[in-house]
């Protein structure tokens, strides 16, 4: 039974029924909407800061204590540009195409358990929800590369569905990794049954997860889309103004939700001792996040068929013999001995790590022409 | 190519980066903290003084853009009246050949760097402007008799430098606000 | 240090197999004439004991009566250098044979003095103005360009 | 079933973020794979070589400063190199030393620029370029020092340098010498293992010997292909003959072979300057010449190593004051003469990233 539930329940003893459940619906998209705005922000605002005291300069630190006013001035910035639309572009296409890229985003809140009971709605296939709606943005960007009638945003978008399709695989299998384990699809019951996190349990489905997610949120070194020193901003390149701002927001978005659900997935959601829940998960999600800046701050990116290879050739095959690891361990090892499961995925990992970086080549070599 | 150290070198530079999250940052916050400059400072402007400045108009000579505009007369005693004395210094690449070439070390760097303007024709500087005043100082370059007054030059490699037992994080900076040095 | 070969000497050696190439030699360089370019420049690549294979410098200067156009030449091997130089004294249409084919770095060189001094290589599969945009009017390096 | 395909131009530059300038490139495209490649120059013409036709020859040395801007000491050195063996002017042995000193200091500080931005083209978000534009700092600092501006030195002169260092510089360079290895090894810990940059660099944009030599190819782009060319070495120019050093060279003429040269050759360097730091001599520092000279009839070419390569300078004096023909052979335009086989077949990232290895100024190839 989750908060909103009861409040509607409660609800529906005073006010007439329609009224009764409408109104938590509304409640928990403006709490769930402020949340994660609001967060958006202080991730832009904390990635800037952390990323200049990576490369020993001090990031943004003008606009109120510490800059912490920074993203605000530049949303503002942005929404006075003047909105810019390529003449010989698709306009319907170039306009619809941010909404397309944001709203999905948005939507991934709604399975995310921030607290026990605090979730929007406790679907019992939250797991597949996230993935099937994860995978519009990527249409979004596609739709923005084609309607730019821009070369580089062209080159953009085909990287970009070649990317979302490729590591959609290996982002699913290690899912299933940790589904099998629960025996539930349901967000909330993954976060209940982790009493050890899967990241100790799982670490090669861990680490599979988490590169794949970074390519999908396309962050370094996966963020070949928007690689500036090759296709200068790639997809957004025609844009400007709040479409652009839209784009921005997505981007940020997409890093938060994918923090939240790797959060939920492998570092046992809202669990921990000690401090309150919600407190748990938000050190988890801006733990999640640096890494991800960090990785930003000091790796190189990859070339897109070494990305692809790294895909198809390294992450799916990994992913696969993981699964059946899982799948073995979760049918004949008792549950009272997790410890055991430990050390053999540990090794696993281990063996399966040294194999792949000796036996494939990544990526091809000069093509004749 | 292949993984061959499965991610040793990756971690490797991660650690480098995470090194330098402890590290004071380098950044001087420009308006509010300034650095010192050089006592040679070439600055954006030139100091001129009229005592010295005999108008024989080797400067004139020496520049390569012919920037340096001078008019004179024969005055009393036969020697030259300064007319006009003139320098384009948006045309100025700030080579600093007229200063060394001048004979009698009447025209000098300035030692300011902030001289933008919106108009280029306010960039021209007439005989009044060159002259010595309290915003427009001379620099030591080519001139040694004014090169120990100026102060010391702050130097990033003093940055972490270990002194009587102390380290140093900060750099000697000025923290003279408002425009000039 | 790079030996800079006697020039009388090596235009000896450009007559044996050329005759009627060299137009001029003195200690430090050899003239030849604009006709002979192509051959003598293999001549000096392909010769064992020359081995000129790096192309330094290649520049034109425009003496008013003539154009010169100079080949600052090293061999790596041998580590000497020789100057070869060739000369056109038709101002309207000065051509020189190109070397691109025998030391691809003339390919830009030539295409900047083709584009600054106005001289065409003959044999050049690009040439094209380098610094300068097509439709410029003229040629800046002449000494009558104004 | 078979799908027609094209391929496509794309029109990369002059405003690029990674074409260092304004160096433009007509790219054709086969999907992601570079079938041709036109560089297109000229953005940044000012014609020095005419300019200084008409001007003295001390005049033309704040000129030189703005060939290749991020290396303005080199340019400077061997324009007054030429100038000096056109005239046959002795220079003072101080000078010499400072000469020599500067020279490899711009050499490390334009290196560490090479190496940052190349790293950056392989997308590596700033940092490394962040860290060792530090290290840059420390010396334009010291630059700043001795000649009073950052980027356009104007130092030496014809018979010297223009002024004697303070007294302070010294003890400073000598700090910048004794730390600047320890950062050396820090770079090298930060990305030259990295597998990702290996995966990237090796074996791609190979440039052979054999084309290196007939392109011309000089400086870290020569020696990265196997040759061990350095005018240091092979023609001894000032008194370069004094100093202990190695030449790097590298084995296959990659991206990755190109990189490491640079980082070898900073290190070198650093050991020349330990040298010439430890030998310089007291005495004057600028020979008497006359200001509006005027050297005999004649033409010469001078070439020094440069950061970048080797840079020549042809003059040619009809014994007025200024020269007659004033020529500069730029090292990168003559190393880009081979873009086109090294990028052809591979992907567009590979073109930025070689393009990067190749380490151009633009200021320097368009005059």
């Amino acid at each position: 039974m989750t908060l909103l539930e009861q409040f509607q329940l409660w609800l529906a003893t005073i006010w007439p029924e329609w009224a009764a459940y409408i109104t938590p619906a509304i409640v928990g998209i403006v709490v769930v909407l402020a949340f994660v705005l609001l967060t958006v922000i202080v991730f832009i605002w904390y990635e800037r800061r952390l990323l200049g005291r990576f490369q020993i300069r001090l990031g943004p630190n003008r606009l109120g204590p510490e800059g912490i006013f920074q993203p605000i001035a530049t949303a503002l910035k942005v929404l006075l540009k003047e909105d810019i639309v390529p003449a010989k572009g698709d306009k319907l296409v170039h306009w619809l195409a941010p909404v397309v890229v944001f709203v999905p985003i948005l939507l991934i809140f709604a399975v995310v358990p921030f607290d026990k009971g605090a979730i929007f709605s406790d679907l019992n296939v939250g797991i597949v929800y996230v993935v099937a709606i994860s995978s519009v943005s990527a249409v979004g960007i596609y739709m923005a590369g084609w309607a730019s009638n821009n070369k580089y945003a062209l080159i953009a978008a085909l990287r970009t569905i070649a990317q979302m399709v490729s590591y959609e695989l290996p982002v699913v299998l290690s899912i299933i990794g940790v589904v099998l384990m629960v025996g539930s699809l349901s967000m909330s019951q993954i976060v209940e049954s982790q009493n050890i996190p899967f990241i100790i349990l799982q670490p090669l489905g861990f680490v599979i997860f988490f590169l794949g997610t970074v390519a999908e949120m396309n962050r370094c070194p996966f963020d070949l889309l928007e690689a500036d020193s090759e296709i200068v901003a790639g997809y957004h390149i025609e844009y400007s103004g709040m479409k652009f701002a839209m784009f921005y927001l997505g981007e940020y978005g997409h890093a938060l939700a994918y923090s939240c659900i790797i959060a939920t997935l492998f570092l046992g959601g809202w669990q921990g001792p000690l401090l309150p829940p919600i407190i748990w998960f938000l050190i988890k999600i801006v733990a999640v996040f640096s890494v991800i800046v960090w990785m930003r701050s000091t790796l190189p990116r990859l070339r897109v068929d070494q990305l692809m290879a790294f895909a198809w050739k390294c992450l799916l095959p990994m992913a696969v013999i993981n699964l059946f690891i899982v799948a073995a361990e979760a049918l004949w090892l008792p549950e009272a001995l997790p410890w055991i499961m430990v050390v053999v995925n540990f090794a696993f990992a281990s063996i399966l790590t040294l194999l792949w970086s000796r036996l494939f080549a990544l990526g091809g070599g000069r093509v004749e022409v | 190519m292949r993984f061959e150290r499965y991610g040793v070198g990756v971690a490797k530079g991660m650690v480098v980066t995470f090194k330098h999250l402890f590290r004071h940052p380098i950044t001087v916050q420009y308006p509010e903290e300034r650095l010192v400059v050089s006592r040679r400072i070439r600055g954006n402007e030139l100091v001129w003084f009229p005592d010295r400045c005999t108008g024989c108009a080797t400067c004139a000579k020496s520049c390569p853009q012919g920037n340096i505009e001078i008019v004179t007369h024969i005055g009393d005693e036969d020697k030259y009246v300064v007319d006009k004395f003139e320098v384009d210094t948006g045309r100025c690449m700030f080579c600093g050949l007229c200063v060394e070439s001048c004979p009698y070390e009447a025209l000098a760097m300035g030692i300011s760097y902030e001289r933008a303007q919106y108009r280029r024709r306010q960039l021209v500087l007439s005989k009044e402007e060159l002259q010595l005043s309290d915003i427009r100082r001379p620099s030591g370059y080519a001139r040694p008799k004014i090169e120990p007054t100026l102060p010391r030059q702050s130097l990033l490699v003093d940055w972490d430098r270990e002194e009587g037992g102390q380290k140093l994080s900060r750099l000697p900076l000025s923290k003279k606000r408002g425009r000039g040095v | 240090m790079t030996v800079a070969l006697n020039g009388e000497e090596v235009a000896k050696k450009i007559t044996e197999v050329f005759p009627d190439s060299v137009a001029a030699a003195n200690k430090v360089t050899v003239v030849v004439t604009s006709k002979s370019l192509y051959q003598v420049a293999e001549f000096l690549k392909n010769t064992s004991g020359l081995d000129f294979d790096y192309l330094n410098n290649l520049t034109a200067v425009d003496y008013i009566d003539y154009f010169e156009v100079i080949y600052h030449l090293t061999s790596l091997k041998h580590n000497h250098s020789l100057i070869l130089k060739t000369r056109c004294y038709e101002r309207d249409r000065p051509i020189v044979p190109s070397v691109v084919k025998i030391w691809r770095t003339a390919d830009f060189q030539e295409r900047e003095v083709y584009d600054l001094m106005g001289i065409t290589f003959e044999g050049h599969h690009n040439l094209k103005r380098l610094l300068l945009w097509e439709g410029f009017v003229g040629h800046p390096l002449r000494r009558d360009y104004l | 079933m078979s799908i027609k395909t094209e391929p496509f131009i794309l029109n990369m530059g002059p405003q690029h973020p990674s074409t260092h300038g304004v160096f433009r490139m007509r790219v054709t495209l086969d999907g992601e794979v570079v079938v041709d490649v036109e560089p297109v120059i000229g953005y940044l013409h000012r014609g020095i070589e005419k300019l200084a036709e008409g001007r003295t020859y001390t005049q033309n040395i704040p000129f030189t400063d703005r060939l290749d801007y991020l290396a303005s000491m080199t340019n400077n050195f061997a324009y007054v190199l030429a100038v000096e063996k056109l005239a046959g002017i002795g220079v003072p042995e101080r000078a010499e030393y400072l000469r020599i000193i500067m020279a490899e200091m711009m050499r490390i500080s334009s290196h560490l620029m090479a190496v940052g931005f190349f790293l950056n083209d392989l997308g590596a978000m700033m940092t490394p370029v962040l860290y060792m534009w530090r290290e840059r700092e420390k010396l334009l600092d010291l630059f700043e020092m001795v000649c009073g501006q950052r980027l356009t030195y104007n130092y030496m002169r014809i018979g010297g340098v223009s002024h004697d260092i303070p007294e302070e510089f010294l003890p400073a360079l000598k700090r910048f010498v004794a730390e600047m290895p320890k950062f050396i090894d820090e770079y090298d810990q930060l990305l030259a293992e990295n597998e990702i940059v290996l995966t990237r660099t090796k074996g791609v944009g190979v440039l052979p010997e054999d084309l290196a030599i007939n392109t011309a190819a000089s400086g870290p782009v020569l020696r990265a292909s196997g040759v061990k060319w350095d005018i240091r070495r092979a023609d001894p120019y000032s008194i370069y003959d004094r100093f202990d050093f190695d030449i790097p060279v590298g084995s296959v003429g990659d991206c990755y072979d190109r990189y490491w040269v640079r980082i070898q050759e900073m290190r070198q360097s650093v050991r020349i300057l330990e040298q010439a730091v430890a030998q310089l001599p007291e005495g004057e520092v600028c020979a008497k010449v006359f200001q509006l000279l005027r050297p005999p009839v004649g033409e010469v070419y001078g070439h020094i190593e440069a950061p970048k390569g080797e840079l020549g300078f042809y003059l040619v004096s009809d014994n007025s004051i200024a020269p007659y023909r004033f020529h500069i052979r730029p090292p990168t335009l003559i190393n880009l003469t081979a873009l086109k086989e090294m990028v052809i077949g591979w992907k567009v990232a590979d073109l930025v990233i070689t393009f990067g290895s190749i380490d151009v100024c633009l200021g320097e190839i368009d005059r």
